[in-house]
């Protein structure tokens, strides 16, 4: 005879310790089991498409910083390479590799900052995201050192980059890769056969491959379901066909294969820059482009391959010096489709993990 | 209005739109600093009793945050309390995310209309003593989002700010500057303030 | 390369009656009716050599005299990408069928053109505002819509 | 099972938690211990300098939101040189005539520019205009058209000017010319007017003009027009001596000249240098020109190449389609961006049906008696070379054959210097010191022949130069300048928002009368296109900014508006640490802007600044570098 | 009045005091005062010690500003706490609310009446000491419960209702480890226990202590068993809606728990005050140091477990263990009293092993996702 239980309506509400900013989950729980939950968007909703219809080209550049915070150098990057398909404006040699390289790095730093929370919600007090943190902090210095900002960094242009590397950035960049790996290492021995991490992760949340590419997600969370599918390998845009790397992809989908694939593409990220940063030739860093350019009337989609999966950005543009319509395709959005598949029936403390390991980002969910 | 559990979503979703419709028509004039305090100083330095300085200075150094962070901002705020510009030195390290327990809400990102209201509820939630530090061209006046439809534009529109912090996003370094000044604040408070 | 695949070769693919919908062919995809867009994508996903099963991004944009919706698939296995586009004329409440029944990655993208541009999407399961509140006046991204700030 | 080794994960992971003991704090004790932060950061404390602020507003358009309000007005107390002023090699006071010109005031334009230059209608036509490439609306959208507007003003020209030219006394001294070209008459009439002396000029051609006149074919400048010019040199009493050929300077010398400027231009095209050039059917660009300018009839086959990528190779294509060539195409080695040629010139041959083979480069002539076959190789663009121009290469083994009847060498001039002049010379040009004096003293020498082909301008200009130094050799003050307008006191009016608007199409002929005929294939403008266009002039540098609002508690610090000014008027310290009690003090007024010089400069877009600023602290090395 | 004198000489014999008239009185108050002042006196200290410690763990500093090397923090903390506004939410059950608080923490400070300091120097000797100690330790179970229940939070109503269950299914193996010191020491009263201790028991015990140190583990809610105010998924547990000084006895309770169980596991497993050269009460607070900087070193490494895996892990994995020990134990004291303390030691430790090995096999942490 079930006992009868009378279900609580609760709000892991849009001031929460985790939920990564201001998201809202509207929970039906029956105890500890969730038996539905209505995710909530729009606390962070700042109408960015519609702002960018009252800017120019150019002026937009630094609200593309303000999308997936953690992300800016990939947002600016997936911004300009629009645009310049749609002008068809070239970029030089040596300012293709600075973009590879500052597009890595970003890689890095917001894969470092998604285990770190990852970890976090699972109630490791701040630990590991600390010892990532003096990591991400060596990589803001060589951000900063660059574009002058630590956080949001308004670097690309159409053309180009803003400014050219300062001297002492690549030896500086050098010596973080040679040491960086001993860090990978020293994580994984922390948290990788750890018992509890294990116990809380495996087999959680699964998201099935074709559940995957049924709700359109991408980037990490599609890969960990075993989906071979990465842009920079699929599409390769900018000089990405000049490095080789390999794609780690997980087998069951679960939040541990989640994770490891965020730790496998930080080696990814790492073998990439070191074949840069060994082929970066000399050479200007801008073709300059007017203020107010106005690129030819037309219609582009241009993608890359963001920290959290396939960033597009669709510019619509009648020949003005403003864009007509502009819509970002934002793989944090789109990889929460299955969030209600995959939360119902787990405890409020999966959900918690489940929700962690998908690892959003507020900015680009809400633009 | 009771939300209970049989209440549909779209009106629960319905009631908390009259909510921000109220908030968004009652608030268009930005609410005023307490910087009485600044002036008073000049006019007659209120003497501060040994009691006042023992309150203050433990008001001072343990000044708790609440959780209560929006967007980008999060971020150097983190790295503020992160090992290489640790905050915890300063006793602020306790975050504690329930509004009953901080005492000082620092505006970490943008503010949207849809989050006000809960802003507002959190800040009228927390116990006497508090204060606020708008942190960010967001905070201070909506920054690069101020002409959105949907972006209040500068958290004085619902909070008393005690200190503004311009940069986008801030240095943690002036979030620590931020701190100091807001601790000098704290040291002039006399108790018949309340 | 992802490349893209042109109007030409889908149509050929259609079977005869959809071929009717079809308004007009372009180099990277085609315009369709508004009421046939189901059985189209139904269509153009279990085709075996076309197989495009994966739903990228739909972008509602009003270009003053129509709405227009443009969704955009790829092929996952021969890395291929196909552009499906649909006017609506009506602009006082433009309605069209969803596609969430094919592909679930619709429903928040749907939603949230219907948040900011006002089309309602028939057979939706959660047919509400995405970002803004309830009892916001208007659809932010119409070329008419006045910044009540 | 994830129990299977219980123990063993977590108590690899205790280790490493207590290995972290041992390990040094990496904590900054703020605020003894401050970050030196990057040399190019962004921080909050802005700085703005009025003396530099030359009121263009770019900075203002190009903020993403508006934090900066600035409000300009009348003139400014001291002018700040227009970047359009100084980029033109003779410093015609473009920015002033074209305000003028917004007003409609066509007759003091041109006395502006006559102040400068004695050939307004020459360079209202053909100015290669180097000041368009510098002009600060070029940056926001497309420049101000300049040229155009000077050739409106010539158009609608009532002569103004005259009345308060002033001409010298006489000096009594005698002065000879060789070369009647741009640069010699423009000696003459300096000579003549400022310094009195009667002046003489030899021509070996039959008319004055020199280059302008065999040069330039009649659709880019009709003849009548460049005798409008010639004509008011003429009226200050210069003697012409035209098809006389000079020997050599020391003889006039010897004649009784006091001293002696040789202008003889640059009139002899090099050679191509390729096995089989020397058949009659391959023509140098100027021997080509000349006989069309002068009037004579010239023979030319249906299918011609012409080899160049300069003024003179558009000059020779569009001639000779007009002489009814029917299939006309250009060979140039390098890529469109890099053609020396004007780029509305490229375009205006493009739509008149010439081919651009680019990246191409003739190899051999093979000379068949219906026809020549010229065997040309592909390129490919290396590696800047010093000149920052790529250096082509050719790709061995891409070579192509084109059937044409005449090959036109429009690859540069040289000038012919006869044996007679005896002085030193250095890479064919005439040597000349900087006061343009020869190694011979008394005979001095300017234009083409002292520094090889260049624009029309820069000849004027180095004329402008030695007709200084002549008339301080003769004795005199060697002041040239005259000002031809009363002191102008119409009052500028400052925009304080600028509104994006691209520049006034120019109207040209119909296509079929600019192929066959020699009829002038631009049109003017009418007044009210060249008010608009004049009024999209910023006024750079005429403007006095009255308040300069910038809201420190909006603005992100992104830098864009650093980034858009060029006049070095904004920049970013490296403090960070400003924070305040009320809203007001986070709003910059123009005081406290420009107050504050104790900002610690940042390089952020300054590159000069790069390398005398402190190093940035890296914790890379895992110790907090000092 | 002579009663009273009698009570008093069963204080304790050896007190100078013992057998003055109002000898009893003066106990207490000694005792009394004592206690309280040594308790709240130490959690001053470990709450500095705790967050220093952790930062270093962290390879940042902890506070050190306010005061020389920020000893004064917690100072600052609680003043500042105690003056802030007390709130009471409107709906809540006023009388439960504020009693709620004292509930939690009077038995946390009851515990250590027992606790020997010295040879003989405690409060109450009383020769049922464990036996006290367990009942009044479930009682602050019932202050938490009644916390959350009051504060009408949907929050603190689920994190009561974790309360109950963990604290309650940690009890058993808490109990059973400490029958095994129990059956070796012979007598219950804690003095006689530290005493017996000429080897300490940890080294005769070591299951016994393995058990007891992880179930006091999670009856003070530290991880990896921090589920109550899991502040990643409950917000802030059952304390969410109290502020100001009730908040503030809230924050004590939780840092006395876990100084008054560490101290049990002193004097229990590590020999209490014994020790060679320095004073009785100094190797106390030393031994609970360590036990204090161990349980800070677990809570800055270890994630958390889920609700349903602690109970899991109680029932299946300590409870069966406990009970072995208890069998092996009781085998050696009645069949080989005389048996050397390593041997028992040793094979204590072996049957450990072989238990974690053999059962961690078979041992399924939780349930996966429910059927809804």
């Amino acid at each position: 005879m079930a006992i009868k239980t009378e279900p609580i309506l609760l709000n892991l509400g849009p001031i929460h310790p985790s939920t990564h900013g201001v998201f809202r989950m509207r929970a039906l729980v029956d105890g500890e089991v969730i038996t539905d939950i209505e995710p909530v968007f729009g606390y962070l909703h700042r109408g960015i498409e519609k702002l960018a219809e009252q800017k120019s080209y150019r002026q937009f550049i630094p609200l593309t910083d303000r999308l997936d915070y953690v992300a800016s150098m990939n947002n600016n990057l997936a911004y300009v390479t629009a645009v310049e398909k749609l002008a068809g404006i070239e970029v030089p040699e040596r300012a293709e590799y600075i973009r590879v390289i500052m597009s890595e790095i970003q890689r890095i730093i917001s894969h470092l900052l998604g285990i770190g929370s990852f970890f976090n919600d699972m109630g490791t007090f701040f630990t590991p995201f600390f010892y990532m943190f003096i990591q991400k902090e060596k990589l803001t210095d060589l951000l900063e050192m660059v574009s002058g900002q630590r956080l949001l960094f308004n670097y690309m242009r159409f053309g180009g980059v803003s400014h050219d590397l300062p001297d002492e950035f690549l030896p500086a960049l050098n010596t973080f890769l040679k040491e960086m790996p001993a860090e990978i290492d020293k994580y994984e021995r922390l948290l990788k056969e750890n018992e509890i991490v294990l116990a809380r992760s495996k087999k959680v949340g699964i998201l099935s491959p074709d559940m995957a590419i049924n709700s359109s997600a991408s980037g990490p969370v599609l890969r960990a379901s075993g989906i071979e599918w990465d842009i920079r390998k699929a599409d390769p845009y900018s000089i990405y066909d000049r490095f080789d790397f390999d794609i780690p992809t997980g087998t069951v989908g679960d939040c541990y294969d989640r994770y490891r694939v965020r730790v496998e593409e930080l080696r990814q990220s790492i073998r990439i820059l070191e074949q840069a940063v060994a082929g970066i030739p000399k050479g200007k860093v801008l073709n300059p482009v007017p203020l107010r350019f106005r690129p030819p009337e037309g219609e582009v989609y241009s993608h890359i391959e963001s920290n959290k999966g396939e960033l597009g950005f669709h510019v619509i543009s009648d020949g003005s010096d403003k864009p007509y319509r502009l819509h970002i395709r934002a793989p944090s959005l789109l990889n929460l489709t299955a969030l209600r598949k995959m939360l119902t029936g787990w405890k409020i403390a999966d959900a918690i993990i489940i929700f962690g390991s998908i690892d959003i980002c507020v900015g680009e969910v809400d633009r | 209005m009771e939300i209970r559990t049989d209440s549909t979503s779209l009106d629960i979703d319905r009631h908390e739109g009259n909510l921000i419709k109220e908030l968004r028509s009652s608030s268009t004039k930005p609410v005023t600093e307490p910087s009485g305090w600044l002036s008073e100083d000049l006019k007659r330095n209120i003497f501060l009793t040994t009691v006042d300085n023992v309150l203050n200075w433990g008001r001072k150094s343990s000044l708790w945050t609440e959780t209560a962070f929006t967007a980008c901002c999060t971020f150097e705020f983190i790295s503020l309390s992160s090992s290489r510009f640790d905050i915890a030195r300063f006793g602020m390290e306790v975050l504690r995310s329930s509004p009953r327990h901080a005492d000082l809400i620092i505006t970490a990102g943008t503010l949207t209309w849809k989050m006000a209201p809960q802003i507002k509820r959190v800040y009228e939630q927390m116990a006497e003593p508090k204060w606020v530090i708008a942190m960010g061209a967001c905070g201070i006046t909506g920054g690069i989002f101020a002409d959105s439809y949907s972006v209040v534009p500068g958290y004085n529109r619902i909070l008393p700010i005690d200190v503004y912090i311009p940069g986008c996003p801030p240095r943690p370094e002036a979030l620590l500057a931020g701190i100091e000044l807001l601790r000098k604040k704290v040291e002039k408070r006399s108790f018949l303030q309340g | 390369m992802t490349v893209a695949i042109t109007g030409e070769e889908v149509v050929g693919a259609l079977d005869k009656e959809l071929k009717g919908a079809v308004k007009s062919v372009e180099s990277e995809g085609i315009l369709v009716q508004a009421e046939k867009i189901l059985d189209i994508a139904l269509c153009v996903k279990n085709n075996k050599n076309l197989k495009l099963d994966y739903l990228v991004s739909i972008t509602g944009t009003d270009y003053i005299d129509y709405l227009e919706v443009s969704y955009l698939f790829y092929s996952l296995d021969n890395n291929k990408r196909f552009t499906l586009k649909v006017r609506l004329e009506n602009k006082s409440n433009p309605a069209m069928p969803s596609l969430t029944g094919i592909w679930i990655g619709a429903e928040l993208q749907e939603r949230e053109i219907y948040d900011l541009l006002g089309i309602t999407f028939s057979g939706h399961p959660n047919m509400k505002r995405i970002f803004l509140w309830e009892g916001f006046h208007g659809h932010p991204l119409r070329k008419d819509f006045s910044n009540g700030n | 099972m994830p129990f299977s080794r219980f123990g063993e994960g977590i108590t690899r992971g205790m280790a490493i938690t207590l290995s972290h003991l041992a390990k040094k704090p990496v904590t900054l004790r703020y605020p003894e211990e401050r970050l030196n932060v990057s040399r190019r950061i962004r921080g909050t404390e802005l700085g703005w300098s009025p003396d530099n602020c030359s009121g263009c507003l770019l900075c203002q358009d190009s903020c993403p939101h508006e934090c900066i309000q600035i409000e300009v007005s009348g003139n400014r107390s001291e002018e700040l040189p227009a970047p359009c002023t100084s980029a033109c090699p003779a410093n015609v006071d473009a920015a002033r005539y074209v305000s003028l010109l917004e007003e409609g005031k066509a007759s003091e334009a041109v006395a502006v520019v006559r102040e400068r230059i004695p050939f307004p209608v020459v360079c209202a036509y053909v100015c290669a205009h180097p000041c368009e490439s510098k002009c600060t609306r070029g940056d926001l959208d497309e420049p101000v058209a300049i040229r155009m507007l000077k050739r409106y003003a010539v158009d609608n020209d009532k002569g103004l000017w005259k009345s308060n030219a002033k001409n010298a006394t006489p000096s009594g001294k005698k002065v000879a010319i060789i070369g009647a070209g741009p640069a010699g008459l423009t000696a003459a009439y300096y000579l003549a007017r400022k310094g009195g002396h009667s002046i003489t000029v030899f021509d070996d051609l039959s008319q004055p003009g020199g280059m302008v006149r065999v040069g330039i074919p009649d659709y880019r400048l009709p003849k009548h027009l460049l005798d409008r010019d010639i004509d008011e040199i003429k009226q200050l009493g210069v003697i012409f001596k035209m098809n006389t050929y000079i020997e050599s300077p020391e003889q006039l010398i010897k004649d009784g000249f006091d001293a002696v400027l040789i202008s003889i231009g640059a009139h002899s095209s090099s050679r191509l240098k390729v096995p089989g050039d020397d058949d009659p059917r391959v023509l140098g660009g100027v021997e080509f020109l000349r006989p069309v300018n002068l009037g004579q009839k010239v023979e030319i086959g249906d299918r011609v190449v012409v080899v160049g990528g300069g003024n003179t190779a558009m000059d020779a294509a569009r001639t000779a389609v007009r002489l009814g060539a029917k299939d006309v195409s250009i060979v140039y080695r390098r890529s469109r961006a890099e053609m020396p040629a004007a780029h509305e010139e490229i375009e205006d041959a493009e739509t008149e049906g010439v081919k651009m083979r680019l990246l191409a480069n003739p190899s051999k002539i093979i000379s068949e008696n219906k026809s020549l076959k010229v065997e040309c190789l592909k390129m490919r663009l290396g590696p800047p070379d010093d000149s920052g121009r790529r250096r082509p290469e050719p790709i061995e083994g891409s070579e192509f054959i084109l059937e044409v009847d005449n090959v036109i060498a429009a690859i540069g001039q040289k000038p012919v210097i006869p044996e007679g002049f005896n002085f030193e010379q250095e890479w064919g040009n005439i040597k000349v010191g900087d006061d343009m004096q020869t190694s011979v003293s008394g005979v001095f020498s300017a234009g083409d022949c002292a520094t090889g082909a260049a624009t029309i301008i820069e000849g004027i200009a180095g004329a402008r130069r030695a007709a200084q130094s002549i008339d301080k050799y003769l004795g005199g003050t060697g002041d040239i300048s005259e000002s031809l307008v009363s002191d102008y006191n119409g009052q500028i009016t400052g925009k304080n928002t600028i509104f994006y608007s691209p520049r006034q199409p120019l109207p040209m002929v119909d296509i079929k009368t600019r192929t066959t005929t020699f009829h002038g294939a631009e049109l003017g403008w009418d007044e009210s296109t060249a008010k608009e266009e004049a009024s999209r002039c910023l006024k750079c540098g005429q403007l006095e900014v009255t308040r300069y609002r910038l809201d420190g508690g909006k603005c992100i610090y992104c830098g864009l508006c650093l980034e858009a000014c060029n006049f070095n008027a904004l920049f970013m310290g490296r403090g960070y640490e400003r924070t305040t009690y009320l809203l007001q003090e986070t709003i910059l007024e123009k005081e406290e802007l420009t107050v504050n010089k104790k900002i610690q400069p940042s390089a952020y877009h300054h590159p000069e600044m790069e390398n005398n600023l402190p190093a940035q602290t890296l914790l890379v090395e895992g110790k907090l570098k000092a | 009045m002579p009663e009273l004198i009698t009570v008093g000489a069963a204080i304790s014999p050896n007190l100078p005091w013992s057998d003055w008239q109002f000898g009893f009185w003066i106990h207490l108050l000694i005792f009394g005062i004592g206690i309280i002042s040594l308790l709240l006196g130490s959690v001053i200290i470990f709450i500095w010690l705790e967050r220093r410690l952790v930062g270093r763990f962290q390879r940042r500093l902890g506070p050190n500003r306010a005061g020389p090397l920020g000893l004064l923090q917690s100072v600052a903390d609680v003043i500042k706490i105690l003056t802030k506004e007390d709130i009471v939410p409107s709906r809540a059950d006023k009388l439960i609310f504020w009693i709620a608080p004292i509930v939690a923490f009077t038995p946390v400070v009851l515990m250590l009446a027992v606790v020997p300091v010295a040879d003989g120097a405690l409060l109450a000797d009383l020769n049922i000491g464990i036996l006290f100690v367990i009942a009044i330790s479930s009682i602050t179970a019932l202050g938490v419960f009644m916390a959350g229940w009051a504060s009408y939070n949907k929050y603190s109503i689920l994190s009561a209702m974790r309360t109950v269950a963990q604290l309650v299914s940690y009890e058993m193996p808490l109990i059973l480890s400490m029958v095994g010191v129990v059956i070796i020491a012979g007598s219950l009263s804690l003095n006689d226990i530290v005493k017996t201790q000429t080897v300490p028991f940890i080294v005769l015990q070591p299951a016994g202590f393995f058990i007891f140190f992880i179930a006091s583990l999670a009856e003070i809610n530290r991880t990896p068993f921090d589920l109550l105010e899991a502040d990643s998924e409950l917000v802030a547990g059952y304390n969410i809606e109290y502020s100001g000084m009730k908040f503030a006895t809230f924050y004590l309770t939780e840092y006395c728990e876990a100084i008054v169980l560490s101290t049990l596991a002193a004097t229990i497993f590590l020999g209490g005050w014994q020790g060679p050269w320095l004073p009785p009460i100094v190797w106390l607070l030393l031994k609970i140091g360590i036990v204090f900087c161990f349980i800070v070193w677990i809570r800055s490494t270890l994630p958390r477990l889920r609700i349903d895996q602690v109970m899991g892990f109680a029932w299946k994995f300590l409870l069966p263990l406990a009970i072995l020990n208890i069998f092996v134990t009781s085998i050696f004291v009645a069949l080989w009293p005389e048996t050397p303390a390593w041997l028992m030691g040793l094979t204590n430790l072996a049957i450990l092993v072989a238990y974690i090995l053999f059962w961690s096999k078979l041992f399924k942490p939780g349930g996966k996702a429910v059927a809804v």
